[in-house]
Order: C-alpha cells, then structure tokens, then sequence
C-alpha cells in the first residue's frame, strides 16, 4: 500500500535521535496515540541539525523522516511554512486516510520552533488556518 | 537478517489452499459446470459433489447432512444465525445475549438488531477473554431469544468453555449459536456428543486449507430459524442461490483433511507455538494476551510497549514475515482492536499488538527465523520511539 | 438418432467457465493466498486482484469502481438490492413495486418484506412479460419506495423497456432496481448512458462464463441502502465477508470477455437461435412462450401441447441435449413456471413447457442435432399420452 | 436422480397404447395435472393384456410401465392388491417426492377394474385406507 520512496523513509529513516541541549523541542500526537518529538539545534536562525523520534504507523515514520530531510538547513521562517502536502509530495503521496499521519511532523516542528523562540524571549508564531 | 525468506504466520487470517483441495475443486471449474439444480446428467454430477461435500461436514462434525447448509463464508453464517434467529423468535422475546471480543459478522448484526428493537447484553469478559457461564446464567431473561458465544477467539486465541455454556442454554432453553470459525482443525467437535447443546454453528472454509467465500451454518435440526437469503429452491429452500460447486466440493475434501487427525496436528503445531512464545517473551516489556493456556494452539499474542503495531507488522514485512495486528493505526479507525479493549488491555499498549499464528505453512526454521528477525524488529522500532527509554 | 453428443442448450442455468477465466482464477487458489485486507505483500496481491476485477467489472457497465460491490451471487445482489433499499427507506414509505416474472431472487424477498408490513404491488405484464411503463408510472404511489424490474426475463427471455422504465422511476424519485443477471453480455449496458436512471443493478458471473457463487451489485452512488451482510470492512463497510478472490478475479476476466464484442457475439448466437427456432415451429401444436422479437437472443421457450416437461426433458438429456422446462413435475411444486402463469399459459400447456438457451457452447450442428432429435422425442411423449389424438 | 431401471421403465415404457373395446378402463389424474389412462381385457377374471397412457414425469411414466407388467396376467384380486409401494420397489426405488407418482397408476388400475365389475354388474371394490 505504501510506495518505495514511503517504505524506504519508513525502513531507514534519516535523522531518528535525540539532540542534548536542544536549541528547540516539540512534542505532538494524534488521536490513534502517534506522538512525534522533534529536536531542533539552531545556528544563526538556520536548522542547522534535527532529530526526531515518532510512535506511529509507517506513514508517520517516513513522514518524520522527510519533514525532517525537507527542514535541515532551512531558515526558521522556511521551515515554518512547510506543509503536509509538501511532506506528502517529496513522499509520492500516501495512502488514502495516511495523509494526516503527517500533520504530527508538522505540529511538532512548528512546537519546536516556537519553543525555541520564547527561549530567545521572543513572540511565538501563529499557525495560518 | 535473512532474505527472500517468506514466513506465513497469519493462519487466523487465512490459509493457502491444500493441493488436494485445489484438485478437488477443478473439475467444477471446468467440464462439470453443470447447474446442481438441473436434472440433466451434467447438473447432478454437481448436485453429488454438493452432498459428498456436505456428507463430509457432517461427519466432522458429528452431524446429520441435514443440518448442513453452505453459505458464502463465516460472516454469511454468523450474520444468517444471528438474525435468521432473532427474526425468527421476535414474538417469543428480544433479548440476545452474546461477548464483546466476538468477531465483526457477529457484534455488528448485534448492533444492527438493536436499531431493529432487540435488546443485546454484551457480557464481560475476564482478562484473558473468557466467559463465566455462571454469569451467562445469571444474565438470561425470560425474554432471550438467543445465545451467540464464540467457540474460539480469532485475535487473542482463547478457547471459551463451549460445553457449560451450552449446559446452561440449554436448561433454559434458549438457542445457543457459536462461531466455531477458527476452532475447525485444531480441536474436535462433536454436535451428537460433547457439543450437543450447540444449535448453530458457523464455520468457513479458507480458515482451514479450503478456498474463500465459501461456508456453512450448521441449523441443528427443529432450531427456528428464518431464511435470510431468499430465492430459488436451493439449500432445502433456506438458503438461495446458484452453489458454488467447486467451493463446496473444496470444502468438503479441505474439513476431511483438516479433521483427520487433528490431535497429532494440533500438538505439532503447539510445540512449534510454544518454543516461538518462550523466545519471544525473553523480549524486554512484552506481555502475552489471551489465557496463557486455554488457547488456540496456533495462536500467540503479543504487546510490545512503546512500539506501533502496523510498523511492526510491515517491518516484519520487509523481512518476509506474514503477521496482524489489533492496532488502530492498521485499520484506519481510532480504537485500537476491540478484543483486546474488551480485556482490558490500555489502549496505548493495545496499539503494540502482534499476533503471529502457525499453521500448515510453518516448519521449526520459520521459529527460528522469526525468533532471529524479531528481536531486532523490535529493538529497531524501540529505537525510534519517544516513549521508550532504554 | 445419434449418440454420445453432448449438447448444451441450458445457458440461461448457468455457463462453462471460460478457459482464460479458470487461468485468471488459479493463482490465487494456489500461492496467491493472502487475504485481501492483510497488509502485507501476499496480502495485497489478492486485493490488487479484487480492484482490477472491480474496474472491469466497471467498465463493462459504464460505471465507476466505487459503484461495485461483489456478493456471492445474483441471488444474494437481489436480496440485498429490495431488502437493504426497503428497510433503509422504511420511513418514507412501505410501498414497492415489482413485476410477477421476476426471478424468485426478487419476488421471494417481496414476499418476505409483505410479512414485515411492507405493501408490494406485482404489476401485470402482458402475454409476452412486457411491462408497460404507462402502467407502471399509474401504479407508483405517494410512499412507493422502490421499483425492481428484471433486464430480462430467464425464463422466456423477454426484455423490460428498461430506459422507459426508468425514466418513469427517476421522474417521480424512486430508486430503480434491476435484476440484470441475464442480460450481462447479451446487449451493452451503459450506466452513465442510457441506463442512467438505474440505481441498483444485480449480475451473477456465472451466467457470462465465469465461476458459480460470485456476483455484484451496482449501487449508484448516493443510493439510499441498508449494508445486509454486517461484518468486517471488507466492501467500503457494506458488504462484510472475506472475499472470494479466486471468484471475483474470475468473474473480471468474465465480464471483460462476454463484453468485448457484444453486437458480433449476440449477432452470431441469435442466427443460430432463429435457425432453431424456425425448425421447432414445424413441429405440431407448439407455440413459443416470451415475445418474438424482444428476447434474449440466445432464448427460445416453447410449449408442447399434451406431453410434460420433466419427461420431455430427460429423454433430451438420454439424447445428449441439455435443457429446462417450466413444469411443475421437474421442481416438486404443484404449479407450473410462475412466469408462464403469469403471462397467461393455461397450466396444462405450461406444464410442456421447453425453455433451449444458447450460447457459447453451440455451434450449428448442435442446432441440426436438435432439430434431429426434438420432433422424435416429442412425437414418442405424445404417443404414451393420454391427451393427444394425432 | 433416476436409477437405471426407471430410465428404462420411462425410455422404453412397456405396454403403451389402448385397447379397442377394453372390457374395463380406468383414468387417474394428480394435482399436478399428471393423468393416466389403463386400458384392460380380461378373460376368467384374468388380466390377460393391459395397456396405458400416461402424461407425466418419468416417474409417473416408468410407474405406469411397472404397474401394468405387474398385473399383466393377475387376477383382478391379485391385481387390485397391487401397492404403489410394490410398483416403487420393483423399480428399485423412486427418488423422495416422486413416490407419489404411482398413485395414479394404482388409481387408475382400480378404477378399471371396478368399470369391468360395474359393466359385469358386480359391487365395485373398495379402497382399504
Ligand atoms: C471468528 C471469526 N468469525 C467470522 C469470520 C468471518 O469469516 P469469513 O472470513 O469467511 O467471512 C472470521 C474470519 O475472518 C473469524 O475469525
Ligand atoms: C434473472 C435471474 N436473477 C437471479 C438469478 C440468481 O443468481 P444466482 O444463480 O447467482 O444466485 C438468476 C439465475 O439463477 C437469474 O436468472
Ligand atoms: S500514525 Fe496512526 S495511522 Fe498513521
Ligand atoms: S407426475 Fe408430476 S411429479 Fe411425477
């Protein structure tokens, strides 16, 4: 059911760990009790290095992975605006009813950096709905 | 790890299909394609192969071929007794009584009678899935119409205690239908005997060796039932439709070879079972679910804390090992499975479930394999996960 | 008179199985064995096989794939159309309109729906079984909840004004069945074109050359209906019961086959018909049953006057020939072929009643066969009859 | 369904026809519509020949064949003593619901045995039940 480009996310995803002394962490779930926590080390407002580890199904898994892959290296305002279709795309799509296995990539990378930011002492940013 | 290796362990799924069994089923596919309900030569050849067919159910069963019907599988044959009986004895009362941990085709006809104005007692069960037929008692009405308890768990193995319970509906004298789905093979049944107090019992055929979509309602004789799929005069007028033909004569050779000598097959299978669960629970925070004794001898169960488990089933995949699990993340719905709910089983440990059942595929290097693939499947999964700290 | 010939004349009973359909089929009775809802490899072959069978199945009517739902043959396709439709829509009406030559797939859940509070109204057919849809737009009441009207009839072969009929349907509102289990590679179907107005449509792959005990039922989507068989979430939740994949692949292959030149292949069975046809009508006082010209083109029904279908029958089939008859002798009933009543045969003209089906298994030395053979048979019957005066 | 000596009762029915000037003749019908007609010439109260004509199964058919072979040459005691359970079992048997079909063939055989005593002036026979 899940493409190659999804299972070789999922059988080998990049970036699983912890970072000690994060420069930003976040942590979100889903009803099915998934839970993603991101890891964030931040230089110069650039994602510099990021880990993450994930309780969930294989579209989750390989769904951290990417989100993760796609936010290495990226500004915080670029990594903000990442979207699940994103994730989901740079996947080759996902399994009818897997879509949402993504928004906890999301969720937990937008915790992160605003987790980050009320450490710099500053505004956290809102999610656009 | 090992490669190109396939370990089929999802027995309670479904079967391959017996080389005899597909032997028996080709004639009917191609020269004698007659209709059994025809006159002419070419339609009775199929019309025998339906009563050798249901001669042989019978005799594994300790029937009359009376008292055989085909269906189109298990969940025909549940839904056909559940409301067949309900419908039946409507006047007499609206009371059912069955367990939560039944199988689909069994809770949700249950459901559905309930939007028709029955009134069902889904009676606990305890940790390790069994019923009290004391409580059983205690919970029949003067208006129970019917007793639904399955003779064997699909997800967790445990085997219930069919006899007492059919004791206690027969005294008070109340139909007693069991899903004896997953039982056929691994234990003998004996309706004239032990099992005597049983009225209906539903079986399917890819559950033991046989093809798919093809089952049985066994009626025991003088059980008010109605007819649920109407039509044309087949089935003694209570169950319509063309036969399947080949899955019936499928059937019949599948249940001879599966019962033929199902004690030396059940403890081959039990031995295998039990060295795989004794080197799987070596596994750090695993717990087995279902009675540690009183289950299936194919069946294992297992939770791994902190771990998902429709990952673990497609990591188990990759390495070539056919297993299921009761997670809801492999079903597409927010509860995890309801059997292990129902034996309170908390739902985030529910969602690391794995079961693994041996069968006919299996030899003692798939044990090995799996005991070998496993650990690391598991140690990987771990690795990854958020809640597990080493 | 010849011997040792085998020739089939009862396709409207059921067909062979075509050669690439059993090859279709094989691989998933041999290793192809998952189950369709695992979600592993081996699993997902078997369900990539319901899905391809699923868009064929599709294309052949002009529908879409998400309008499929496989059942286990015509029979249960029918009872699920009138009784999920009657019971899903119970609170708008009780009212349900159906014609008396339908095939008893319908009429008996007609009969079983009377017995639940339901209004049924069996509209006249003329002398040929033809509805007349000015009758029927007549007939259509405030709380009519659902109109079944056969494609064709099986026993005489007639072909309802289907667009017509439904045209009438849609223009007051109410969901249009239609048994379709005979008409399926006899004339193209077009769900999205002129068959537009239909909601439910039943078909039967045994009819079309592929295997007995599998069948759909088209349901357009937003149709109001009732699941019938309650269980897993096989179907998109509407239709439980692991599924008979070995059977549906077939019964794609099947659909595609019978589909694939339908003017050539009807044009080709109905010359061979007409030949037939004008070859019996030599035959003293015999009339043929069903319309002369709007018939399944493989259908010729006929009554011979003074001698008994059963007899007439099996001293066909001690000849090689293979067919059906309407008599009440051959199914232990004590009244002749419903249809034949209903469409005013006196029942003793009934009662000789030969219905000859062609088809694929026909070729025009059968038809010689049968016009060699049918006038001596029929001619010896009427010598041992006490009713016929030469 | 049939065995091989009712197929060969019904393919070759044994004493078919009517006999012109019958000293008794009998006819019998069931609600199916199944009809037979016997035809009898009886000499010292002898069945010295005996025809039919039968519309009807193969059953009713091979029944009547089997009946008329069995009084052919009977008394009208012996004849009238004839049970469809006789006609049945000298078929080697009838397949369930169709052992029905010989009644007719008995009826009718009583039926024109009682038309010779009536023509004889004689008490007609009386069913035992
Ligand atoms: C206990 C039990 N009951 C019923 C069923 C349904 O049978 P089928 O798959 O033949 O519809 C199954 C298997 O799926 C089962 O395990
Ligand atoms: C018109 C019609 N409807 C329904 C059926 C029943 O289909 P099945 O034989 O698949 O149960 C048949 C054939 O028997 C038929 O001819
Ligand atoms: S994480 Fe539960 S379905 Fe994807
Ligand atoms: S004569 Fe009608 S069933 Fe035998």
């Amino acid at each position: 059911m899940y493409n190659k480009k999804v299972m070789d996310h999922f059988m080998n995803p990049r970036n699983v760990g912890e970072i000690e002394n994060a420069d930003g962490i976040g942590e979100a779930g889903n009803p099915h009790g998934d839970q993603m926590k991101i890891f964030l080390k931040i230089r110069d407002n650039r994602i510099e290095d990021v880990k993450f580890k994930t309780f969930g199904c294989a579209a989750a898994i390989a769904s951290s992975s990417m989100a993760t892959e796609m936010i290495k290296g990226k500004t915080l305002e670029e990594a903000w605006e990442l979207t699940d279709e994103a994730v989901a795309e740079a996947l080759e799509g996902l399994p009818p009813g897997k879509l949402e296995c993504s928004v906890v990539s999301r969720e937990a990378t937008h915790r992160a950096i605003n987790d980050y930011r009320k450490k710099q002492g500053l505004e956290p940013l809102e999610e656009k709905t | 790890m090992g490669e190109n290796r396939l370990v089929y362990m999802d027995h309670a799924a479904t079967t391959f299909i017996k080389q005899e069994v597909v032997e028996t089923m080709l004639p009917f596919l191609k020269d004698h394609f007659g209709n059994p309900s025809s006159l002419y030569s070419i339609g009775r050849e199929g019309k025998e192969a339906v009563e050798t067919a249901r001669e042989k159910l019978a005799k594994a069963l300790g029937a009359s071929p009376e008292e055989i019907y085909f269906t189109s599988g298990g969940t025909e044959s549940d839904n056909w007794a559940v409301k067949g009986t309900a419908f039946a004895r409507r006047k007499k009362g609206k009371h059912i009584i069955t367990i939560p941990i039944e199988h689909h085709a069994v809770l949700y006809p249950c459901k559905y009678l309930e939007t028709k104005g029955f009134d069902v007692t889904y009676l606990p069960v305890d940790e390790y899935g069994l019923v009290d037929p004391a409580e059983l008692e205690a919970a029949i009405r003067e208006d129970t119409i019917l007793i639904s308890v399955m003779y064997a768990n699909n997800e967790i193995g445990t085997i219930e205690p069919i006899s007492e319970i059919g004791k206690v509906a027969g005294e008070h004298g109340v139909p007693f239908h069991t899903d004896a789905v997953q039982a056929i093979g691994n234990f003998s049944l004996d309706l004239k005997g032990k099992d005597r107090d049983v009225n209906m019992l539903s079986l399917s055929a890819h559950k033991f060796y046989g093809p798919k979509g093809i089952g049985a309602l066994y009626i025991r004789e003088g059980t008010e039932i109605d007819s649920y799929i109407h039509g044309g005069a087949q089935e003694k007028r209570k169950r319509a439709g063309t036969e399947n033909v080949a899955g019936i004569a499928g059937m019949g050779k599948a249940i001879e070879l599966a019962t033929a000598n199902i004690e030396k097959h059940a403890e081959k299978i039990r031995k295998m079972r039990d060295r795989l669960r004794k080197g799987i629970m070596e596994i750090p925070h695993c717990r087995l679910n279902g009675h540690p004794e009183k289950r299936l001898p194919g069946n294992l169960n297992f939770s791994f804390e902190y771990i998902e488990g429709e990952s673990l089933l497609l990591m188990l995949d990759q390495m070539g090992i056919c297993s299921s699990t009761g997670s809801a993340c492999s079903s597409g719905s927010l509860d995890p499975s309801h059997v292990l709910s129902a034996i309170g089983v908390p739902p985030e440990i529910a969602q690391g479930s794995l079961r693994l059942t041996l069968g006919d595929a299996n030899t003692e290097e798939d044990v090995d394999y799996v005991l070998e693939v496993l650990p690391q499947v598991v140690e990987k999964l771990r690795a990854i996960s958020p809640f597990y700290k080493p």
